[in-house]
C-alpha cells in the first residue's frame, strides 16, 4: 500500500496557474523529496495535501484512503516556523501532540536537547534565532503522531553543520520509526543524500518533471558527497532543474 | 508599590495641579458653590457625609461588581457564539446594536414591571452597558489571527474549538482587554444609573436626592466615589491584563 | 414617641399580619410627601394593618408602575393624569396632597416680571411641552399681552438656578421647594402663580393616585392607606417643625434646611380653605380639561367623574 | 444589491420573526398599548406623525454626525498623541476615564452656564460619548504592531512619524474600526440624550414630550428612529472598514 | 577609509552572553560574507549596527563617523522578509526609499522584472511563495540609498537556479555601486564564490574566529566553484567552522 498517493492534483488561484495534473506517490516508509523553482507550487502541494486548500481537480490517497480536503492526516512543518508568540518553546513543541490529544512533554525536552535547543525551554519564540525557530518547528512536527511527515524546507535557516546533524538526527528517526516522509528542500546535495527518491518539478504550471530514485545504500555517510557517482547524479538533476525555469 | 510611585507621579502631580487652579478659579471668579463648588467644599463634605455615605457605596461597588461580571461573561460568551457560528453572527448582529439603542427612560418601567424592584433589572441594564464593547471588540479581536498560525492550525487537524481556544483567543486576548477597559469604565456609571431604576442606596439615589435638594457639593462627592472606584476598577483590569500578557518582547516599552 | 412607635408595631405584629404596600414617588423625596414618612414613621399606616414601603421613582416614573400594578399607590398629578387618563392608563386620584396649585412662573427680582404683561419680550425656560405655551398665553391673555411675543426655549434637565444664570429670565417653578430654595440663597424673586390668574388652572398637584384594578379588588387596603396618609398629612399641618424633622430623619441625603423651610411654608397649604385635607372638586377636574381641550392640548374628552373619588377620605368629624 | 440580499435576509427574517412574536403576545396577553404598543400600532403612529417628526428626525442626524465626527476625531487625534508621546499618556490617562465618569445631570447644568443652550454643549455631550471607545481601541491597536515590521521600520531609520504613518496606523485599523463602531452605535443615542439639554427639535425631545403624556407609542416610534438610524450608521462604517482593509486574505471569509 | 568598522562590540541578552569583543571592519565597496553556527549573534550583530539595540560596549563606525545606536544608515535585509501584508509588492519594495522621502517606482518595476517578479507588482505579499517574499525584501534593501548594504541570509529560500542568478545580479550591481557589502550566509560556497573577505564567527559568545582573505580574481564564473583552489578553501572554512560549533 502507499503511505500517500498524489492523484492528477491542478490548482490554479485566480488566473495563476500553479499545479497541473502532479501525478506521483510515497511508499510506506519511503523517503522522497522535491525539488522544484522558487515559486513552482511545492508549498501549495503541501497546503492541498493537509486539506488547507481545495484543488481544483484530483485526490489524495494516504494509506489507500481518500484524504481530499481532509485536515490533520499529515505530520507538517510549514516553510516559515509559525510559532505562537505567547507559547514557550516547549509549550509550542508540544502543540500539535496537544491537538490530538497527547502529552509528550518529557520526549519534548528530550527532543529539544538534540535539536541543540537545551536551556531554550522556557524562553519565547522572539528569543531565538532564525535558525533556532526553525529547530522548533522541526521538532514540532517530529513529535505529532501521523504516518506521514510533510517538511517544506525545514533546514534553509541551518549552518552546514547543524544541518547536518538535523539531517542525521531525522534519518535515524526515520529509519526507527519507518515513517513516510516528504520532504521540500532547495538544496540538491541534501535531496540525494537523504532521499530514497527525488521529484523534480517544473514550473508555472508544475508537473512531476522527472523522478530519480537514489541508488545509494543506507546508511550513508557525509562522504558520499563527494564520490563520483552522487556528482554524476547531482549534474543530472542540476540540468533537469535548469531546465525547470 | 515603587513602581507604582513611579508610574503614579505624572498623573497625581497632573490631578493635583488641577485641583488648585479649580479651587482658586472657584475663588478668584467667585463661582456659587451651588454651580460649582470648589474642592475644598467637597471634601469638607466628604468628611461630614462619610458616615451617611458608607451604605450607599456598599451598594453601588456591589452592584458594579455583579453587573459587569455578568456584563464581561456576557459579552465574551456572545463574542464567542457569534464568532463560532458566522450565521448566528450574519443574524443578530444587528440585534445586538438594537439592544443598544432602548433608551432607559423606556426599558426601566419595562424592567421593573417584569422583574420588581429587586436587584435584577439594575443587573440587566449594567449587562446591557457592559457588553457591548467587550462583544464587539473581541468579535473584532477574534477576526484578526494571523493567517501564518490559522493555516497551521488547519493543517494539523485542530478543530474548530480547538483553534478558538488555542490560536484565536489567545491572540484576541489584547482586544479582549481593550473592551473590558472600556466596559470597566462605563460599569460604575452604568450602575448608577441603573440605581435610578427605583431602590434605596446607592450612589446614584444619593446624587439625585442632593441634586434635587440642590446640594451641588454632595453631587460632586458622589462624583468623587464614583471616580475613584472606576479608576480602582480600571486598574485592576489593567493589572490583569499585565499578569496574563507576559510574553510581549520588552522591546515594546520604549 | 420612639417607645409608642415600637409599641405601635409590636402591637401590629402581634395582632396581624401586615400588609406589603408600595408607595411610588413622583420625585425624590420632599415636602409634598411629608405626610407619608409621618405616617410611617409614627405608625399611622401599621395602625391601619398595612407595612408600607417607600420607592423612589428614578427613571421608571411613578404613573405606569401604579397603572401595571407593581405599585400599589403613587404620586401623581392632575396634568398628567388627564393626559394618562385620557391615553387609556387606568389612573385614578384618591387624594389631592395640596389644595391649590402652588406652582408659578418665577424670575429673579431684576428682571422686573411682576405680572403676566411682563412676559413680553422675555425669555422662557421650558422643558418643550406645548402645555407650556398655553398656559403662558392663558395667563398673559388677561392682561391683553401676545404670548407671540416670548422667547420659549427648551431648557431640558436644567435647573431653574442654573437657567436664569444664562439667557433666561422667567421658568414654571414649585414654589415649595424652589422658590424656598432662593428664599435660602437669598435670591430675591417674583413670582406669576397660576391660580391668580385663571381658575381654571387652579388644578390638584399633587395628588394621590392608584389603579382602577385596585379600587375595584381591594378598596379596604386603598381605604386604610388614605387614612393613615390622611393623618400623617394633618400631623404635617399641625407640627410643621416636628414633621419636617421626621422627613430629614427618614431621608437624611436631603439638604435639611431647605426641608425646613419649605414645610413650613408648605404646611398650612395641604389642606388650605378646603373643609378636610385631600378632598377633591369634579369642577376643578372638569375646568382643567376643558381648558386642555380648548387649547386643542387634548385628543379625546376627559371622563372627570371617573378620574379622582373622595369616597376612601375618612368622614369628616365636624 | 445582491450582495445585500444575500447577506441580509437572516436578520430581516429574525427581526421579522420578533415582530410577529411580539405583535401576537401583544395582542394574546392583552399587555395595554400604554405600556408596550403592539408593531402595528407603533406603525400606524409611525404614518400618522411623519409630518410632525421629519424636523426631529433631522435635527438629530445632523446633530448625530457632527458629534460622531468631533468624537471621531478626538477620539483618534488623542489616541495618536498619547501614542507618540508616553508620557503625556501616563499622565492625562486617568483623566480620560474621569471624563466618562462625570454623570450628565452634573454636566448639563455647567455646560449651559458656560456655552448656553445651543448646538455646542450638546456636541460636547456626543463627544464625550463618543470618543472613548475610539481613543482606547485605537490607542490599544496602536500598541500591537508586529514587531518584526518595527524593528525593519526602526533599522531603515524611519522616524517615529512614520513609522506611526505607515505601520503602526495601518495595523491598528481593525481596532480603530472596533472603536469607531462601538462609537458609532453610542452615537445616535448621545444625541438623543444631549437633546435633552434644551433645545426645540430632535428626537430626544419628541420623546420626553411622548413619555410625559404617556403617548408610549410615539416614544416606540422615536426608539424605531434611533434604531434605523443607528443601524445605517453603524452598516456605513462597515462598509468603510471593508473599503479600507481590502488586503485581507480571502480565507478569512470561511 | 573604512566603510564600517566594527569595534569591541559586546552584547548580553540577560545571562545569555551573545557577542563578546568583536573587530572587523569593511573597506569601502568591499564584499564581506560573515559565517557563524545558527545562534552565534549574526542577526543580533546586524540588529547593532543598525542601531535597533544597544551594545554592552564598543563602537560602530561607517566612514569614520560614529554611528552607534544610530538608525537609517545601512541598508538592511532582514531574515525573514518582513514585508507589509497591506501594502502591494510594488508598495513594499519602494518603502525604504519611501522613508527617505525618494520615489523610485520606475526602478523598483524595472528591478521586480530582474527578480523575476513581473507581473506581482500589484499583488499582496500574502500571494507569494517564500522564495518570492525573500526576493520581495532583497529588492526593498537594494532600492534602499544608503552606502553599506547588510543582508541577513538574503537567498536561503531560493532554489539553486534562482540564487545563481541573483548571486550574479548583487555581484553585477555591487560593481556597478561600489557599495560595502556585509552578508550573511550559511552557505560555504556562496560565500567564497561572492566575497572578497569571509569572516567566520565562533559561537557562545560569539568573537571573530577567523579571516579568509578570497583570493579569487573577478568576474568569478560557475565553474569556479569545481576548482581545486576553491574546494581547499572550503574545507578550510568548513573545518573552522566545525571548530565554532
Ligand atoms: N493565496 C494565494 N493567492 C494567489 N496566489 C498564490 C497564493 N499562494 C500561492 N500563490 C502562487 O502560487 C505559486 C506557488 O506558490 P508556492 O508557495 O507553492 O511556491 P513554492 O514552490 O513553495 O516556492 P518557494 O520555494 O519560493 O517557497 C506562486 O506563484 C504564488 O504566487
Ligand atoms: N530578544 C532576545 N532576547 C533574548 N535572547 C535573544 C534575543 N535575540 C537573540 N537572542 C539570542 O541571541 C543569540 C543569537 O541570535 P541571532 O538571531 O543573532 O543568531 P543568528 O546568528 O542570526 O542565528 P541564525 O543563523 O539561526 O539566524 C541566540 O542564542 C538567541 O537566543
Ligand atoms: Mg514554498
Ligand atoms: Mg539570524
Amino acid at each position: 500500500m502507499k503511505a500517500l498517493e498524489v492523484q492528477h492534483i491542478s490548482k490554479s488561484f485566480g488566473e495563476a496557474f500553479v499545479l497541473n495534473d502532479l501525478n506521483f506517490s510515497v511508499k510506506e516508509g519511503e523517503f522522497v523529496s522535491i525539488l522544484g523553482p522558487s515559486g513552482s507550487g511545492k508549498s501549495t502541494l503541501f497546503h492541498l495535501i493537509g486539506g488547507l486548500i481545495t484543488p481544483d481537480g484530483g485526490n489524495f490517497l494516504i494509506n489507500g484512503e481518500n484524504v481530499t480536503n481532509q485536515k490533520g492526516k499529515i505530520s507538517y512543518m510549514p516553510q516559515s516556523p509559525s510559532l505562537f508568540p505567547w507559547r514557550t518553546i516547549l509549550k509550542n513543541v508540544t502543540l500539535a501532540a496537544e491537538i490530538v490529544g497527547e502529552n509528550k512533554e518529557t520526549e519534548a525536552i528530550h527532543m529539544l536537547e538534540r535539536a541543540g535547543l537545551k536551556g531554550y525551554e522556557h524562553v519565547y519564540p522572539h528569543q531565538l534565532s532564525g535558525g533556532m525557530k526553525q529547530r522548533v518547528a522541526f521538532v514540532r512536527s517530529l513529535l505529532s503522531p501521523q504516518s506521514i511527515i510533510c517538511l517544506d524546507e525545514p533546514f534553509s535557516a541551518l549552518d552546514e553543520f547543524t544541518r547536518l546533524d538535523m539531517q542525521t538526527w531525522l534519518m535515524d528517526l526515520w529509519q526507527e520509526q519507518q515513517k513516510a516522509i516528504l520532504f521540500v528542500t532547495h538544496n540538491i546535495d541534501e535531496a540525494i543524500f537523504l532521499s530514497d527518491r527525488v521529484i523534480v518539478l517544473s514550473s508555472k504550471p508544475a508537473t512531476v518533471k522527472k523522478e530519480f530514485v537514489i541508488p545509494f545504500s543506507r546508511p550513508r555517510l557525509p562522504n558520499l558527497l563527494l564520490e563520483e557517482k552522487f556528482l554524476s547524479l547531482k549534474k543530472q538533476i542540476y540540468s533537469e532543474l535548469s531546465g525547470s525555469l | 508599590m515603587k513602581r507604582w510611585i513611579q508610574k503614579g507621579w505624572r498623573p497625581t502631580t497632573l490631578i493635583i495641579l488641577l485641583l488648585v487652579l479649580w479651587e482658586g478659579s472657584s475663588r478668584w471668579l467667585d463661582i456659587p458653590a451651588w454651580l460649582l463648588p470648589s474642592p475644598s467644599q467637597i471634601w469638607k463634605e466628604v468628611l461630614v457625609s462619610w458616615s451617611d455615605f458608607q451604605g450607599h457605596l456598599l451598594a453601588t461597588i456591589r452592584l458594579t461588581f455583579i453587573g459587569f461580571i455578568c456584563g464581561s461573561i456576557i459579552g465574551l460568551g456572545v463574542a464567542t457564539i457569534l464568532h463560532l457560528m458566522p450565521k448566528v453572527r450574519e443574524t443578530v448582529y444587528p440585534l445586538i446594536i438594537i439592544s443598544q439603542n432602548i433608551p432607559t427612560i423606556v426599558l426601566a418601567p419595562l424592567l421593573v414591571i417584569w422583574f420588581g424592584f429587586g436587584i435584577l433589572p439594575k443587573v440587566i441594564v449594567i449587562t446591557l452597558f457592559c457588553f457591548f464593547p467587550i462583544a464587539i471588540a473581541t468579535l473584532d479581536g477574534l477576526r484578526q489571527t494571523t493567517d501564518e498560525l490559522k493555516h497551521y492550525m488547519l493543517m494539523v487537524g485542530a478543530s474548530k474549538g480547538q483553534i478558538f481556544r488555542k490560536l484565536e483567543w489567545p491572540h484576541a486576548l489584547p482586544s479582549i482587554f481593550s473592551g473590558l477597559k472600556i466596559a470597566a469604565t462605563y460599569s460604575v456609571m452604568g450602575a448608577v444609573i441603573s440605581e435610578w431604576l427605583g431602590g434605596n442606596h446607592g450612589i446614584g439615589v444619593f446624587m439625585t436626592l442632593a441634586s434635587s435638594s440642590f446640594r451641588t457639593d454632595r453631587v460632586f462627592v458622589s462624583i468623587l466615589y464614583i471616580v475613584i472606584l472606576c479608576l480602582l476598577f480600571f486598574s485592576m483590569i489593567v493589572t490583569a491584563e499585565r499578569r496574563l500578557i507576559r510574553w510581549k518582547p520588552k522591546g515594546e516599552k520604549r | 414617641q420612639e417607645q409608642s412607635k415600637s409599641a405601635a408595631k409590636e402591637e401590629g405584629t402581634s395582632t396581624k399580619e401586615l400588609k406589603k404596600v408600595k408607595i411610588m414617588l413622583d420625585w425624590t423625596p420632599n415636602t409634598n410627601h411629608t405626610g407619608l414618612y409621618v405616617a410611617k414613621e409614627k405608625g399611622y399606616f401599621e395602625e391601619q394593618g398595612l407595612d408600607v414601603e417607600i420607592v423612589l421613582p428614578g427613571e421608571a416614573g411613578a404613573n405606569q408602575l401604579v397603572a401595571s400594578g407593581q405599585a400599589d399607590f403613587g404620586i401623581g398629578a392632575q396634568e398628567s393624569l388627564t393626559q394618562a387618563r385620557v391615553q387609556g392608563v387606568p389612573l385614578v386620584s384618591i387624594a389631592a396632597i395640596i389644595q391649590h396649585n402652588t406652582s408659578g412662573f418665577a424670575s429673579p427680582k431684576d428682571k422686573k416680571i411682576d405680572s403676566p404683561a411682563d412676559f413680553e419680550g422675555k425669555t422662557y425656560g421650558g422643558y418643550g411641552d406645548p402645555v407650556e405655551k398655553a398656559v403662558i398665553d392663558s395667563l398673559m391673555k388677561q392682561e391683553n399681552a401676545d404670548v407671540e411675543n416670548v422667547n420659549i426655549v427648551n431648557m431640558g434637565n436644567s435647573d431653574f438656578f442654573t437657567a436664569v444664570e444664562r439667557d433666561i429670565d422667567f421658568a414654571w417653578i414649585y414654589y415649595a421647594w424652589t422658590g424656598v430654595e432662593a428664599e435660602l440663597r437669598n435670591q430675591k424673586l417674583n413670582m406669576v402663580y397660576l391660580t391668580d390668574y385663571s381658575e381654571k388652572l387652579d388644578y390638584y398637584t399633587p395628588v394621590l393616585t392608584t389603579s382602577e384594578d385596585k379600587i375595584k379588588e381591594d378598596p379596604d387596603t386603598v381605604r386604610a392607606f388614605v387614612t393613615a396618609a390622611s393623618k400623617g398629612y394633618k400631623y404635617a399641618i399641625n407640627n410643621p417643625e416636628k414633621s419636617a424633622e421626621i422627613l430629614i430623619k427618614a431621608v437624611p441625603d436631603l439638604d435639611p434646611e431647605l426641608v425646613r423651610a419649605s414645610q413650613k411654608w408648605l404646611s398650612p397649604r395641604y389642606q388650605d380653605d378646603a373643609k378636610q385635607w385631600g378632598v377633591q372638586k369634579l369642577e376643578v377636574w372638569e375646568n382643567y380639561a376643558s381648558w386642555m381641550m380648548d387649547n386643542q392640548l387634548l385628543e379625546k374628552k376627559l371622563d372627570a367623574e371617573a378620574s379622582f373619588t373622595n369616597e376612601f377620605l375618612p368622614e369628616v368629624k365636624e
